[in-house]
């Protein structure tokens, strides 16, 4: 009758786990270039508006997708202008690009309340979608397919291509990039578009995906769980999808042992995935080196 | 970690005032192009803004309230960050301040106000600080990085105040509803002149002042400077980083957990659940916006107190949805970081 | 552009709201009222605050409405009730209007209707439709009204359907479509196909029931049947705005008292909404039946022996509840599955 | 040999910093297959004229001329586009990257996907040829210094540029390396390559460059060609003065009865780079220890394990009599330990402060009046001009920030600021590193009068000539081991190479 306890939890971690993955492969993308988004938050929210209303004007999901993608990469060209060309500290233009993420979209999405959209849907894949413990996995939207997939060509671009490699040695140090001949601004710029497209992509697979529906602020701080999720992998692609399989069984988790009547305050359950979060990574603490970018949030002064 | 890692200015700060005033021309100029573009008038617009908050009294007033804890929670971030510590956790830090401060009221509500007080202050401090030590010392024996910790502790700290609050805690003269008992009068941190102006204003400026000489003119600022200059430098000179990251940690924790008191305390008078409105995250994008500079924070949390506190004029007065005053917030913030850099 | 010299308003009212006005749910249901209220008394103004925190703001707020002339201030949520007492203390000729509350001043009124009679007809109704005798309820947070509805939700259920039982998540925040469908996943995993909701917008949980089929009661928007074609059962909604107009009306002609306002499934403010297809005219015709007999107080919610599920006795034999025992309930009946605190 | 045109000349180079003219209408040109060597002494102006050959600096007045065209060098990509490369006095590597990688950075006309194996063979390949060997898989952090100089200079050679541009690149190599790198150059200069080479070691000068330019004080002093130049000439040149005296160093003897001041037990470290492998040393008042080793054999983890910055995985520490192995870098500088280190601008000098807020971080504690309150700037400043006249150094300004001190006078801040705290200990390593003659003779000078004044001295450094004069001892360091201990005048520099690079001792 009832779904087997580490089902549910795995469905759950896909459904809490994506957004916060998707977002995530994005932003380890830009800080490996140097800079700190803050303000995933808002990319997020102008994808997850933008899909949805253009969901609901073609009545097509990829379209959605592909709409939200690209109003995430050009809204975060918006940081792009700040923190590359005027040189404006990352911390507080991120927070500043999340308030404009959060009033945009709300206005944009005033109109499509309440709309109805049929939105991703679930790609059943014959034989395995009913597997014990497994099934979840096969009954998932494309997005969740495409998510270990988006990682490995992350990590591919960073580690296996010319440009990641240039894109790197900026986050590291720029000088140095810039004495390699390459433009450090030039590669920040690329580096900000495409990962407002990952936003973007977090942004729609949470609103015509997950939930389908659009209403204001609805990350609800998926934003900067991506940015700890980034840390947490130690800016790694591939880390970041243990990272967000965890978080999102952790949130899953607590809901399933609500939902089976564990004898906890709510409140106290509700802290699982961050305080499991914060045990992994005391866990992996012995005595590594900082992972982080060196130059990570710092700015490019050229050379004067 | 981040640049605007501008320095105490010494000489300029006069020119820096300049400076800033014609930053804020040129924002109310945007501000008003786009107040235009929805049709509306910006003329008017101002002066609703500025006769409900810096020329009435009242208004003022509630400005000044607003900024309290905004700059509090401004210093919290912007002094660790003199050693590159990103202290993301002035919210939960707040609220443990304010748990924390809570139970002292509680449990020796029957002192006088000249004990209580300072000893509800005292562990409101205590409460921030503690919290934010937490993540100093993972810090401090690079376990953890300070800025995902204090992150994720917000949200911790937010759900154990709402344990209590839920719980144990629960007023029972309040029809259950989530929130403590209200204060005794011997908790309540004293007003000013019949406004919401509270202790907490005095608390923040000498915070600001102490801060400020501390970091020019000390062995300690000193030896803060070269952290934050050569971290490597530093550490061969003999300076211990790791009882600075947990100082600094701790003492920023502590004056966001005093932004708390001030709030449950003053404001409140009791502790609830919706205790802040995001001013550890406000309080942030203060301190980065100003560079850490405490002439800078104390503008920018002016500017965000009054755009806050006009934004619902605004809705008010010229029927402009929330969102579009999150908009206008967003603006001006973008002028103001896009401004030209001092050579 | 405003004529130089309309007429002044016959008055100005004051609402502010906790989130925002186009939810789909709770905060557009106040709006909505105020509109409502615009149209019948077109003498009247509004100012209207969206996003207001129940912090240190609130106050500030209703101060500057009041400045702007505001003589009715409604405050629309919970939060503002601290606030607003403070703020009426201080304008004793300015009228103040509270939902949820529970404490009265002269300037200071509440009101609210007694939606645990709606959501116990909602549970008869679930307890006829359900087929695994369980439903899932994701609720906010476990506040003493919200616990005594999924009670009474829960108790409806029973009437029809000893068997049955209630399963509880908070995801501990008014309003996060993500939290909520993944809490509703959890629960239909465990076997329930009701779901019953209260959240700020209902639309999640009832989407998500429908695509996996199961049935959904709605909360604070009747427009959420539309998602729901094949598993809608009913819902319960406020309809604010013939309330509101009587608050206008009596400001205006002085005769506005200090009073507690308790409606309950007979008045006009609180809908229950249309039910949906799969519902048999007999459950309808049962459901009316009770509501009609709580109408006419033949039929209590609340009525004892009533055991928590912890199997404490909460309600004596004989003994029943009142509307103020629900303000401070803090437990959950028997058969339902959830922590309260 | 010059009826050939320049491949570049540079015309009346003018390049102003705020307060400092630091290229004063500077021409200079480079022609095709020379080695031109760039002479002048710290802050003369030479790495601002390679700076603004390859477009890091833009000149404020002045032309160039590449071929027979004039070029505008706007940023380093301009310049490696016409085929310029160059090599930082201050190293430009990514630590986090690996060797393979920092190289890749540098290739023109790289695929878009990377062959990580194919560069990593091509580095191979031409590291054998020159004689530059490295771990290609290596990361960057984990290079010793003189192993980011063959890094850096593989860069160049495998991107292929035609015009090199070395700033000081000799200053980190040991001696076989200096002669392959030598070599090297030669090599290209046979191939038609132009190099530009600047160097404070006159006798490389005269045995590899081609063309001497002198710069002083911004301008230039002269160019010469090598058949012209001699030492004596080219000192004058670059100071205007005769040779400077080599300071007499009259040698007390060592009080071998007194109490070491500092003694290593069988100690090991373990860690991100070379592990210590028990190491035993004491060093006695009077006496200095000379370290020599190829760099990277742990000679750094030798210093950072007396300065109690790496923990030690066994054996003991004892400063003056006392157990310090879990002292602080605090207390072990507190008890009169003072450190040199390798790379100043990163290890010791803050750059945002300013010369005197540097100095004062020596010991903060010393300086702070009112429990810490205030800071004794008075005392600060006369112990900076005290230490700087007994260093016979020109004062350096007390108020710039010292992160725009030239390279060299950045080390000179170094040891100002480490020997005015009147240390009985010092550990130096490669002090002399980046200093021009008179400079290093004076740096010299003031360890050898420390050392008779009776504090203890451990000399790290790969000049080997170094080492044997001022050395009262000698330990050679190979591979985190001491594999060698001798007397200068009871061994030969060629004995103590062959310790260096791995043989056995007498055999
Ligand atoms: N270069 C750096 N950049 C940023 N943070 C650093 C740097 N160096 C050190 N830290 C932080 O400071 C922490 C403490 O460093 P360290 O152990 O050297 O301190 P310490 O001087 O020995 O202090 P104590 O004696 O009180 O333990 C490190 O774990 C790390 O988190
Ligand atoms: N970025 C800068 N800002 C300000 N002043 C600078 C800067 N770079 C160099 N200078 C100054 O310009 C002068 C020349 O410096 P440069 O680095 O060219 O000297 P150098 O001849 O290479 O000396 P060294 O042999 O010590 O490396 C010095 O006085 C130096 O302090
Ligand atoms: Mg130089
Ligand atoms: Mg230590």
């Amino acid at each position: 009758m009832s779904v087997p306890f580490v089902e549910s939890v795995l469905l759950g971690a896909i459904l809490s786990g994506m957004p916060v993955l998707y977002a995530a492969l994005g932003e380890v993308i830009v800080e490996r270039a140097g800079v700190v988004n803050l303000g995933l938050e808002g990319v997020m929210l102008m994808g997850a508006v933008t899909s949805f209303a253009s969901t609901v004007r073609t009545g097509s999901a990829a379209l959605g997708v592909l709409a939200g993608a690209t109003a995430g990469g050009l809204f975060n060209l918006i940081l792009a202008l700040l923190v590359v060309t005027r040189q404006a500290n990352q911390l507080a233009s991120g927070l500043a690009l999340m308030f404009f993420g959060a009033g945009v979209s709300a206005l944009l999405g005033a109109p499509y309340i309440g709309s109805r959209i049929a939105g991703l849907n679930p790609l059943q894949i014959p034989g395995l979608a009913h597997l014990p413990y497994l099934g979840p996995l096969f009954r998932s939207d494309i997005l969740a397919y495409l998510a270990i997939p988006a990682a490995a060509l992350v990590w591919w671009g960073l580690f296996r291509t010319r440009w990641g490699l240039s894109l790197r040695a900026v986050g590291e140090n720029p000088a140095a990039a810039y004495a390699a001949g390459y433009s450090p601004p030039a590669i920040q710029y690329q580096a900000l578009f495409l990962a407002g497209l990952f936003g973007g992509i977090a942004g729609a697979d949470l609103s015509i995906g997950i939930v389908k529906t659009w209403a204001e602020w609805m990350t609800a701080g998926r934003g900067f769980i991506a940015v700890a999720l980034v840390i947490f992998s130690r800016w790694h692609p591939l880390r970041i999808v243990w990272g967000a399989v965890l978080f999102g069984g952790a949130v899953a988790l607590q809901l399933q042992f609500q939902a089976r009547g564990a004898p906890v305050s709510p409140f106290l359950l509700d802290t699982l995935p961050y305080l499991l979060s914060l045990g992994v990574l005391l866990v992996w603490a012995g005595g590594r080196r900082h992972a982080a970018p060196a130059s990570l949030g710092r700015v490019f002064e050229g050379t004067k | 970690m981040a640049s605007a890692h501008a320095r105490i200015p010494r000489h300029s700060s006069a020119r820096a005032m300049l400076r800033a005033t014609g930053l804020f021309g040129l924002a109310f100029v945007i501000f008003a192009a786009v107040l235009l573009a929805a049709g509306k008038d910006p003329i008017r617009a101002y002066r609703d803004i500025l006769s409900s908050t810096l020329v009435d009294r009242y208004g003022f007033s509630e400005v000044l309230v607003k900024m309290i804890p905004l700059m509090l929670t401004a210093l919290a971030v912007a002094i660790p960050s003199r050693i590159w510590l990103i202290n993301i956790g002035g919210e939960g830090q707040l609220y443990m301040g304010a748990l924390f401060a809570t139970w002292a009221a509680t449990y020796f509500a029957a002192l006088p106000a000249w004990e209580l007080l300072p000893l509800v202050a005292a562990l409101g401090f205590l409460g921030g600080g503690l919290w934010a030590a937490i993540s100093g010392v993972m810090r401090a024996y690079g376990w953890v990085s300070e800025t995902i910790s204090t992150l994720l502790l917000n949200y911790v700290a937010i759900l154990i105040v709402s344990f209590f609050v839920f719980g144990p805690w629960k007023d029972p003269e309040s029809a259950n509803y989530p929130q403590t008992a209200e204060f005794v009068a011997a908790a309540r941190l004293p007003t000013f002149f019949g406004t919401r102006v509270h202790l907490g204003l005095l608390i923040a400026l000498v915070a600001f002042i102490v801060y400020h000489v501390v970091l020019t003119r000390t062995r300690w600022g000193l030896e803060i400077r070269a952290m934050g200059g050569n971290m490597e430098a530093a550490r061969r000179s003999g300076i211990a980083i790791g009882r600075y990251v947990l100082v600094l940690m701790f003492i920023g924790g502590g004056l966001a957990g005093l932004a708390g008191v001030g709030e449950v305390s003053a404001i409140q008078g009791r502790l609830r659940p919706s205790l802040s409105p995001g001013y550890g995250y406000t309080g942030f994008l203060i301190s980065w916006i100003a560079g850490g500079n405490p002439y800078g924070i104390v503008a920018s949390a002016l500017l965000m107190a009054v755009i806050t506190a006009g934004g619902d004029v605004l809705q008010m007065a010229h029927r402009l949805p929330g969102s579009v005053v999150n908009i206008l917030m967003a603006l001006m913030l973008f002028v103001v970081l896009a401004r030209r850099r001092v050579p | 552009a405003r004529q130089a010299n309309a007429a002044p308003p016959a008055l100005i009212v004051g609402i502010l709201h906790i989130g925002s006005v186009t939810d789909g749910g709770y905060n557009q249901a106040h709006a909505e009222g105020v509109r409502y209220m615009q149209k019948m008394l077109p003498g009247i103004e509004v100012i209207e605050v969206e996003n207001v925190p129940e912090s240190a703001d609130a106050e500030r707020v209703m101060e500057t409405m009041i400045q702007r002339g505001a003589k009715l201030i409604i405050a629309a949520s919970f939060g503002y009730l601290d606030p607003a007492l403070n703020v009426a203390k201080r304008h004793p000729d300015v009228k103040f209007e509270h939902p949820s509350g529970y404490k009265l001043a002269p300037n200071l009124g509440t009101y609210w209707a007694n939606t645990q009679d709606g959501f116990y007809l909602m549970g008869m109704a679930a307890g006829k439709m359900t087929k695994t005798h369980k439903a899932g309820f994701v609720v906010a947070l476990p506040v003493s009204f919200f616990l005594a509805n999924v009670n009474a939700f829960h108790l409806g259920a029973r009437s029809v359907d000893p068997q049955f039982e209630t399963r509880v998540v908070f995801t501990g925040t008014f309003l996060d479509p993500g939290k909520e469908a993944t809490a509703t996943n959890a629960l239909l995993d465990q076997g329930a196909d009701v779901m019953a909701m209260i959240v700020d917008s209902p639309i999640t949980v009832v989407q998500v029931a429908e695509r996996q089929g199961a049935y959904s009661v709605g909360y604070h928007y009747v427009g959420v049947q539309k998602f729901a074609p094949k598993g809608w059962i009913s819902g319960l909604a406020f309809n604010w705005g013939p309330l509101y107009v009587r608050f206008a009306r009596a400001v205006m002609d002085g005769t506005w008292r200090s009073e507690a306002i308790y409606g309950n499934v007979a008045s006009d403010y609180l809908v229950i909404a249309p039910f949906g297809p799969a519902v048999p005219a007999s459950v309808v015709r049962q459901v009316s039946a009770s509501k009609q007999a709580m109408i006419n107080g033949q039929l209590r919610v609340f009525m004892g022996p009533i055991k928590d599920n912890h199997g404490n006795l909460r309600v004596a034999e004989g003994q029943v509840l009142t509307d103020q025992d629900y303000g401070k309930m803090d437990w959950l009946a028997e058969g339902v599955i959830g922590q309260p605190r | 040999m010059h009826n050939v045109e320049p491949l570049v000349a540079l015309r009346g180079i003018t390049k102003s910093f705020p307060g400092i003219l630091a290229n004063d209408r500077v021409d200079f040109d480079v022609y095709p297959g020379e080695i031109h060597a760039l002479l002048g002494e710290n802050g003369a102006g030479k790495s601002t004229l390679v700076k603004v050959l390859y477009g890091i600096h833009q000149a404020d007045t002045g032309t160039i001329q590449f071929g027979d065209r004039a070029v505008q060098i706007r940023s380093p990509h301009d310049a490696r586009r016409l085929g310029i490369g160059m090599v930082f006095q201050q190293f430009t590597l990514i630590p986090a990257l690996s060797v393979v990688e920092n190289v890749a950075l540098f290739l023109p006309h790289l695929p878009a996907v990377l062959d990580h194996g194919v560069i990593a063979r091509r580095i191979e390949e031409v590291s054998g040829r020159y004689g530059l060997a490295v771990d290609p898989w290596a990361p960057a952090w984990r290079l010793s210094v003189g192993e980011q100089q063959k890094v850096e200079i593989l860069k160049l050679l495998l991107a292929r540029s035609r015009v090199l541009i070395l700033d000081e690149p000799t200053r980190v190599l040991v001696p076989h390396e200096i002669d392959g790198l030598f070599r090297v150059l030669a090599g290209l200069r046979e191939h038609g390559y132009a190099v530009v080479f600047i160097t404070h070691k006159l006798p490389e000068v005269l045995t590899c460059a081609d063309r001497i330019t002198v710069m002083r004080g911004g301008t230039v002093a002269g160019t010469l060609v090598r058949a012209e130049a001699t030492e004596r000439g080219l000192v004058g040149l670059m100071f205007g003065t005769a040779w400077p005296e080599e300071g007499s160093s009259r040698r007390e003897p060592i009080r071998e009865s007194a109490r070491p001041l500092l003694e290593l037990r069988e100690v090991d470290t373990s860690g991100d780079g070379v592990s210590l492998r028990q190491i035993t040393l004491t060093i006695a008042p009077g006496e200095i220890v000379g370290v020599a080793g190829v760099s990277g054999n742990g000679q750094r983890e030798l210093g950072d394990v007396i300065l109690g910055l790496t923990q030690t995985a066994g054996g003991k520490k004892i400063i003056h009599g006392q157990d310090a192995t879990r002292w602080s870098v605090d207390r072990i500088r507190r008890s009169g330990v003072a450190f040199v280190p390798e790379d100043p601008l990163r290890m010791l000098i803050v750059p945002p402060l300013s010369v005197l807020e540097n100095m004062a971080l020596a010991d903060t504690r010393k300086y702070a009046r009112h429990v810490g309150l205030t800071v004794d700037w008075i005392a600060v400043r006369r112990d900076l001009e005290q230490s700087t006249r007994r260093l016979a150094l020109e004062m350096l300004p007390p108020a710039v920030p010292a992160g725009t001190l030239s390279g060299g006078n950045v080390q000179r801040l170094s040891l100002v600021r480490e020997l005015s705290i009147d240390p009985r200990l010092i550990v130096a390593l490669y002090p002399t590193r980046g200093l021009d003659v008179r400079g290093a003779t004076a740096a010299r000078h003031l360890l050898l009068a420390m050392r008779n004044r009776g504090a203890g001295e451990l000399l790290i450094s790969e000049d080997l000539g170094e080492l044997f004069s001022m050395s009262d001892r000698l330990i050679v360091l190979y591979r985190g081991r001491i594999v060698g201990e001798a007397r200068p005048k009871d061994t030969t520099v060629y004995e103590i190479g062959r310790l260096m690079t791995g043989g056995v001792a007498g055999g």
